[in-house]
């Protein structure tokens, strides 16, 4: 009962900032670079979250910036979870040499700061919101490459492998069969986990000028920006604060849920 | 001989050898057992009879001829041989549900008509229709050994290597197994490798017993020989262990 | 019309200072090294300028040039050949006394060609440096340079035999240097053997940040007594309304540029120029990134420059005018172009404003974001670039609009004439005559558009006086500080 | 045990020099000229040219990198190309910062997350147990820069218990300013780190909490805490030691924005000046460093692991 | 007067499914009872009952009494005082039932120590003839559960059971994982210790035949009921109800395949 609420939770969470995000593509209150307000307003009926310095619509950029953290979350953890899926399940599969030597790699890129990446990724394809996901996304490749190679390995042990492979059962069919089902639902709460990690490490790249270009602004930019004057207006320092929370509170949550009732093993009694 | 294991030796990469010199074979129709303490390498002779390790010396036959190597030419040979393992638990997917179980090997063999076959095979293990749409988890033990043995019988194998099948399961439910086993055999002419400890089950099955103690052969003949007048000291302890009901 | 320079000029009571009080000052930048020949950076010359090193002459805070270690100078009738005579009783930290070799030394320093000086190519060619006595240089240019004194002023006088500098100091200021955390601190303390009038206090720590709320922080919780360089306006309500502090609005010389490529079309035509420059709307934008403080400029010199005049009225802000201009021009419906910014504040946000300001008059403009790095190869080294936002910190530097080869083309050859006039006029009063010429052309011709001055405000306890606060070329004089 | 340490030492020196390739091959890859950040705008062409004679990047690559890598085996860092000062000692004195910080961060968060895991994990079902996995879900949820500068607005700038940031330009001679000044930061790190901490440890837990030898030992007349403290300690040890491990590595760089929100002299803000610079040494000296330390976490971690736990001591299980 | 009785015990789920249903049964000091039904019919959670050591979210009610003091309602010191000491417990599944990161002398000596209060030399000695009671060579003491044969492990844990000399030994299913050789030669030991020590028993098993070798007294359990109880040659003989029956009918089919093997 307990994980039904839970669930529910998330995804009102959730779809209440891709409701945002969704929105924000046909219509803002403002257009984006709309700098008519005056500086710093108080919350209006005009400007319903008052506006920033240059007087743009605090509301219009928390929506963009919604579909920026929402873009960010989804193309890194869809990266992420290809490249690091795919290292980690050819690590599962490799022999102990080639297992060791994956291994290795991994463990320096984790060593190596989701920073240095960024650099070099906006260094080549110049600063963008892509770039920023393509970083980030592989910086958590190595991550879930890790995970994805321990769940691999206690799967391949398991009788229905075995099994498998005394039907005739190619290792592409047995991978989207049986290895694939059974490390889900462990990299479901990972990967959520990693989609909130994803949208918090894009605020300090963009803090560091490498997220998206201007007018397009996250949420961890309008952070930056409002931290100077959060004590003449602290809405500007608390909003984008707070739907982060509930953006990665929500994923979470939902991601949890979502186990636990497409999980056939959790469902219903032992 | 329809399966034949000659000559063969095996050691793991990482340890010692497990099996030595072990020859045996089983002709079609009959029924082989193999019996023996824990790590006297049954379960190992298994898996080189089912072509998931090479031995290290001598060769495993399958129709008299070298186990084939290559995903096409196997297919023939995983046709024809069918697995049932111990743990009931392990050895389904928790996550697929019944009738994508029993339909595996269906479809990796290359069969078309799934969903007769399927239903045949839950049916001829005495499992209810409607069995197809759950979940593992949502057995019992002794089912759940069912549904093993209908997943190995779908594709309708001519040899059937069960290791351990019924020691995981309470004394009732080893009896249906054994029964349904025993049916099988009777309905389909199916060759039966049962690896065990239990010699109730192996008296029950089969027809010839191979006793390995350590990795080599001690003794082998028809079941009742060689439990009746067991000429190895090893049998003879084995024998002597099995409680008895007052 | 802004700086009351009470925190500089005026030292209130001395009576409650404390001769050994040590002076905590905060500060964003961090020096790289000790060498300002060395790429030591801003941050080296803020702590060391007249603290620790001290030149022949010296900038004031309100922008004079007057004597420090030469007494006198002559100047031949040619204007090619300068003496120099030095001050008496001038002896390095190290102990050693001052030397006309020393001097020579310290000039060829910043000349050589290993060095990193900013300065460096202001510099004019310089023939010969002779020594003839321990008291005496000679300096031979070979064009006459009216601003030769004025550049000898950032040049640091150093122990010839010191060596190698980037970590430790040899200057003749009225403090020597006592510790240096990188990352974090730089302390300096009183030289006891000071030449002239010992420093006010007993030492000067500065602290170093990289963010500007935790320097306001240290500020406000008496970690640091004075802030050099306030960035965030929206900070200083909470020292504007407190008694504990004072806000002082100086004089910087850094100025915001949107910068055009003048080469390449469409900003090969002023009257795009003139039209961009005309569509935005500099003082909202002033207004928005500094609330009240800072300076509209119409051109490239800032008021404490001696050729400023008043061009705020050249192409003033004027919807209307600017998009008949660019119907003039031939772009009716406007055009779109890329604006090459620097990833750090304040650029991206102009860039914001700019795009939303010049949508107003049909012009699209796409944003590309850049690090400093990249903005040095692609628009200063290979000038591939339409238009660019940077800012200019330096004083006199109009200059680089008499050269068509700097990175915006700007080639006018009567200003290019004029410049080059100036440099080698005979007096001042010339040079500031063929400068404000040239000034009022470039801004005719909005070669760029210079969208505001920087302000310059220090924040400091009030028990803190004497301080200076205009940071002309970011020095920061300490040794008259009073801190009761 | 020995022979286990001799091979994973070795794959631990032969992963530090893969590193070392790796890393700077990256950084050679990266676009941009390191000489530009050492000169301003009105530098000439010469002053350009002569700046990259000077640091050596007109060279060939493997001759940079066999420089390099010389410089290494004598333990030093090579000078840094933007203040032409060794980057050694830099580093040695910021990780004067970062090591306290980092380690007394960690240690804090353990000590939190232990036991809220440990309820968490032990009242799985009551509001407390709740609670607990909701703030530290919260705890993820929040950037670490937000949750310092609310510690700085309490603490600092309102109860003016603590300073707001920097550190004592004389370092740890003056221990008792040193200490205050890593109070916040320390707290900061330790919150963030203890959220995700928790979740682990609950998990561990709840594992050990159902186990049979708990059970058994509870069956013959331990006390709950008892056994607990004897079996389920180290059992719930195995898998959270290896999540430490990471957690301790990624902290170590990963305080760079807590660095710049407390003005701390630590490697991570060096690391950053010096990537914006593209000061090739300052970075390979850093990386290497904090590479090295991961590394050696990791190599703890496993030996830890295999030390607490028999079972792992078969062959060289990673 | 009984050592252990159990009346009407009933073990429930947290939603109100009945585990365990009515279940009332006694042993005295020094008897021997045995419990049988087959897999799932709440064997395993009546002795878990017993011992007041239900997993979380069940609950029991009714009344055990173990040595005269009740378990159910019974707060955890005066529990801890019970078990171990009154009654111990071997479980099914030797592998996990020993903690696996630690030596198992040490596991033996747990229990020792705690209740015997044996420190050092006292101590190493009591589990040196611990070990040797359960015919366990001295080198095992140093072994990690890992390192040594399944039936090792269980011998292990009967000498911790042992060890503190319960006046009640529950055995769950203790030889279950075990093979028949082995089984055949821990069935004896317990026979044999048992006896030695006069303690009672309590075995839990799903294998008449086994069940035959310890005990003579059995309760038949089918869904958490008992539905039969008695001396185990008369349920052999006489099965009376359709489950025990079933049961006894299965066995009897194993016993006599092997019979005509023999
Ligand atoms: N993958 C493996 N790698 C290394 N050694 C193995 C492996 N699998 C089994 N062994 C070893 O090989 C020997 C024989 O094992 P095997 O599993 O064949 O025994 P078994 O007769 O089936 O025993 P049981 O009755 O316990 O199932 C044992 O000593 C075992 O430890
Ligand atoms: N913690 C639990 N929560 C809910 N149901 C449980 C729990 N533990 C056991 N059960 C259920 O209680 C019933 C009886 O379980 P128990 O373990 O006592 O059976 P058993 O007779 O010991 O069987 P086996 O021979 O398989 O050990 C089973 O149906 C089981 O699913
Ligand atoms: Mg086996
Ligand atoms: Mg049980
Ligand atoms: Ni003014």
């Amino acid at each position: 009962m307990r994980r039904r609420v839970f669930l529910i939770a998330g995804i009102v969470l959730v779809a209440l900032v891709v409701g945002i995000a969704l929105v924000s593509l046909f219509w803002t209150p403002f257009p984006a670079a709309d700098t008519t307000g005056g500086r710093l307003e108080g919350p209006g009926a005009h400007h319903l979250l008052g506006t920033d310095k240059l007087g743009r619509d605090l509301l219009t950029r928390l929506m963009i910036g919604a579909r920026i953290a929402v873009a960010v979350g989804l193309g890194a953890v869809a990266l992420g979870a290809v490249v690091g899926g795919v290292a980690g399940l050819l690590a599962g599969f490799a022999n102990r040499w080639l297992d060791d030597t994956l291994a290795a790699l991994l463990d320096i890129l984790i060593a190596f700061p989701t920073l240095l990446l960024a650099m070099l990724v906006v260094a080549a394809r110049g600063a963008s919101l892509g770039s920023a996901i393509v970083a980030i996304g592989l910086a958590m490749s190595a991550i879930v490459a890790r995970l994805t190679r321990v769940l691999v390995k206690r799967v391949l042990a398991m009788d229905y492998v075995t099994l498998a492979r005394t039907s005739g059962v190619s290792w592409p069919r047995i991978v989207t069969a049986h290895v694939l089902p059974n490390i889900w639902p462990t990299m479901a709460v990972n990967l959520a986990l990693q989609f909130g990690l994803a949208v918090l490490a894009e605020a300090s790249l963009s803090y560091l000028g490498l997220g998206p270009p201007p007018p397009n602004a996250s949420w961890g930019r309008l952070l930056q920006e409002a931290q100077s004057t959060v004590l003449t207006a602290p809405i500007g320092a608390i909003a984008p604060g707070v739907l982060l929370v509930v953006l990665v509170v929500g994923v979470n949550l939902l991601a949890d849920g979502l186990r636990d009732v497409a999980d056939p093993t959790r469902r219903g009694h032992r | 001989m329809i399966l034949e294991a000659r000559d063969v030796g095996f050691r793991y990469p990482s340890g010692a050898p497990v099996l030595d010199g072990v020859s045996f074979g089983v002709t079609p129709g009959r029924s082989v057992a193999l019996v023996g303490e824990s790590a006297a390498g049954k379960t190992t002779l298994l898996r080189l009879l089912l072509g998931l390790r090479r031995p290290t010396s001598g060769s495993v036959l399958f129709q008299d001829a070298p186990l084939p190597t290559g995903h096409r030419a196997a297919r023939d040979f995983r046709r024809h041989v069918q697995t049932v393992f111990q743990d009931p638990y392990s050895s389904l997917d928790p996550r697929q549900k019944v009738s994508r179980i029993v339909a595996e090997p269906l479809r990796a063999l290359g069969f078309t008509d799934h969903a007769p076959r399927v239903s045949a095979a839950l049916s001829a293990v005495g499992l209810p229709v409607d069995a197809a749409d759950r979940y593992p988890h949502e057995f019992s033990g002794g089912q759940r050994q069912r549904i093993a043995i209908a997943r190995a019988i779908a594709v309708e194998p001519t040899v059937l290597l069960a290791d351990e099948p019924v020691s995981a399961l309470d004394v009732t439910t080893k009896v249906r197994i054994i029964d349904l086993l025993a049916e099988l055999r009777a309905t389909r002419g199916l060759t039966l490798v049962l690896v065990s400890h239990d010699l109730a089950a192996v008296a029950s099955l089969c027809d010839e017993t191979v006793v390995l103690e350590r990795g080599r052969v001690v003794e082998q003949g028809p079941t009742g020989a060689v439990l009746g007048s067991p000429q190895d000291a090893y049998t003879r302890r084995l024998i002597a262990s099995i409680p008895r009901l007052p | 019309a802004c700086g009351s320079n009470s925190g500089g000029a005026s030292p209130s009571s001395s009576a409650a200072a404390d001769a050994n009080a040590v002076v905590q000052v905060g500060s964003l930048y961090e020096p790289q090294n000790l060498d300002n020949t060395a790429g030591g950076g801003q941050g080296i010359t803020e702590a060391f300028n007249g603290n620790v090193y001290e030149g022949l002459f010296r900038l004031t805070d309100d922008g004079k040039v007057e004597p420090l270690l030469a007494t006198a100078n002559t100047v031949s009738a040619d204007g090619l050949t300068y003496t120099f005579t030095l001050r008496d009783g001038v002896k390095f930290h190290s102990g050693k006394a001052l030397t006309s070799a020393d001097v020579k030394y310290s000039i060829e320093k910043v000349l050589a060609p290993d060095s990193k000086s900013a300065r460096k190519s202001s510099f004019p060619e310089i023939k010969s440096i002779a020594t003839p006595d321990p008291k005496t240089v000679t300096v031979t240019l070979a064009t006459r340079s009216i601003s030769f004194i004025y550049n000898l002023s950032y040049v640091w006088i150093v122990n010839d035999q010191a060596g190698n500098l980037s970590a430790k100091e040899d200057g003749t200021g009225p403090y020597t240097l006592d510790g240096w955390k990188r990352g974090s601190s730089l302390t300096l303390k009183k030289n006891p053997s000071y030449w002239g009038t010992a420093a006010t206090n007993g030492g000067v720590v500065f602290h170093y940040f990289t963010d500007g709320s935790a320097l306001d922080n240290a500020l406000l919780t008496n970690a640091v007594d004075v802030v050099t360089s306030e960035q965030n306006p929206d900070a200083l309500a909470q020292f504007t309304d407190n008694p504990a502090y004072k806000v002082n609005d100086g004089h910087s010389t850094t100025k915001l540029l949107l910068a055009f490529n003048d080469r390449v079309a469409p900003f090969n035509d002023v009257k795009v120029r003139k039209a961009v420059s005309s569509a935005i709307d500099d003082k909202k934008l002033l207004q928005s990134i500094w609330g009240d403080h800072g300076e509209l400029i119409g051109s490239m010199v800032p008021p404490t420059d001696p050729w400023h005049t008043d061009l705020t009225g050249v192409n003033a802000y004027d919807v209307a005018g600017a998009k008949a201009l660019l119907a003039e021009a031939g772009h009716p419906n406007g055009f779109t172009f890329t604006l090459d910014t620097p990833n750090y504040d304040p650029h991206p946000t102009v860039a914001a404003f700019v795009k939303s300001e010049l949508a107003k008059v049909g012009i699209t403009v796409n944003i590309n974001v850049i690090t400093p790095d990249q903005w040095y190869t692609k628009v200063y080294q290979n000038k591939d670039f339409t238009a660019t936002l940077q800012e200019h910190v330096n004083d006199r530097d109009v200059v680089w609009y008499g050269d068509p080869n700097f990175y915006w083309g700007y080639d006018n050859p009567q200003v290019t004439a004029w410049i080059k006039q100036a440099e080698q006029a005979g007096s001042e009063a010339e040079q500031t005559e063929l400068l404000k010429k040239a000034d009022q052309q470039i801004a005719a011709d909005a070669a760029s558009d210079w969208l505001y001055l920087y302000p310059q405000i220090v924040v400091a306890s009030t028990k803190l006086s004497g301080y200076p606060v205009n940071g002309l070329n970011s020095q920061f004089y300490a040794y008259g500080i009073h801190k009761g | 045990m020995t022979r286990y340490l001799v091979r994973r030492a070795a794959l631990l020196v032969g992963t530090l020099l893969l590193a070392s390739v790796v890393l700077f091959l990256i950084l050679r890859l990266l676009p941009g000229d390191p000489a530009n950040a050492l000169l301003s705008v009105g530098a000439t062409p010469d002053q350009v040219a002569a700046a990259r004679h000077q640091i050596g990047t007109d060279r060939p690559l493997p001759a940079q990198f066999g420089h390099w890598l010389s410089q290494l085996a004598t333990l030093h860092f090579g000078d840094s190309f933007v203040s032409s000062l060794p980057v050694g000692p830099e580093i040695v004195s910021r990780l004067s910062v970062t090591v306290p910080l980092t380690l007394s961060a960690f240690v804090l968060a353990v000590v939190v997350a232990v036991p809220v895991g440990f309820l968490a994990a032990h009242r799985a079902h009551t509001w407390y147990g709740a609670l607990a996995g909701l703030v530290s879900q919260l705890g993820i949820a929040v950037p670490a820069f937000w949750l310092g500068l609310l510690l700085v607005w309490v603490f600092a700038l309102n109860l003016r218990v603590l300073p707001a940031g920097g550190f004592p330009p004389d370092g740890w001679s003056s221990f008792p300013d040193a200490f205050r000044a890593l109070v916040l930061p320390v707290v900061t790190v330790a919150l963030v780190m203890a959220a995700s901490l928790i979740r682990y440890v609950r998990s561990a837990t709840l594992d050990v909490l159902g186990s049979d030898h708990l059970r058994t030992a509870r069956a013959l007349g331990s006390s709950f805490a008892g056994a607990m403290w004897r079996h389920g300690v180290r059992n719930a040890a195995v898998p959270v030691v290896s999540v430490l491990g990471i957690e301790l590595a990624t902290t170590f760089l990963g305080a760079v924005v807590i660095e710049s929100v407390f003005a701390l002299p630590g490697l991570g803000s060096m690391l950053v000046r010096g990537i914006a610079q593209h000061d090739y040494p300052v970075i390979q000296g850093v990386l290497f460093v904090s590479t090295f330390a991961v590394l050696v976490v990791g190599f703890l971690a496993d030996v830890a692991q295999r030390f607490i736990d028999p079972r792992l001591r078969g062959g060289l299980v990673r | 007067m009984s050592l252990l009785t159990v009346s009407d015990l009933t073990v429930s789920t947290a939603d109100g499914r009945t585990l365990v249903d009515g279940l009332s049964f006694s042993i005295a000091k020094g008897h021997r009872l045995g419990l049988i039904g087959e897999s799932g019919s709440g064997k395993s959670l009546t002795a878990l009952a017993v011992t007041g050591l239900l997993p979380p979210g069940l609950r029991a009610s009714g009344t055990v009494l173990l040595d005269g003091t009740p378990v159910i309602g019974a707060n955890e010191r005066s529990l801890n005082r019970l078990r171990g000491r009154v009654a111990a417990v071997v479980f099914q599944e030797p592998s996990t039932a020993l903690d696996p990161l630690m030596r198992l002398g040490n596991q033996v000596a747990e229990p020792l120590r705690r209740h015997q209060g044996l420190r050092g030399a006292a101590l190493r000695a009591a589990v040196a003839s611990a070990l040797e009671e359960v015919a366990l060579p001295a080198r095992v003491a140093h072994a990690y559960p890992h390192e040594v044969s399944g039936g090792q492990r269980q011998r292990a844990a009967i000498a911790m059971a042992l060890a503190c000399r319960p006046a009640l030994l529950i055995a769950d299913e203790p030889t279950t994982a075990l093979d028949v050789t082995v089984q055949a030669e821990v069935l004896a030991l317990l026979d044999r210790l048992v006896a030695a020590h006069d303690m009672a028993l309590l075995f839990v098993s799903h294998d008449l035949a086994v069940v035959g070798k310890v005990t003579d007294e059995v309760v038949v359990l089918s869904s958490g009921r008992a539905v039969r109880t008695g001396p185990l040659r008369a349920i052999l003989a006489d099965p009376q109800d359709d489950y025990t029956a079933a049961l006894v009918a299965s066995a009897r089919r194993l016993d006599e395949a092997l019979g005509g093997a023999l």
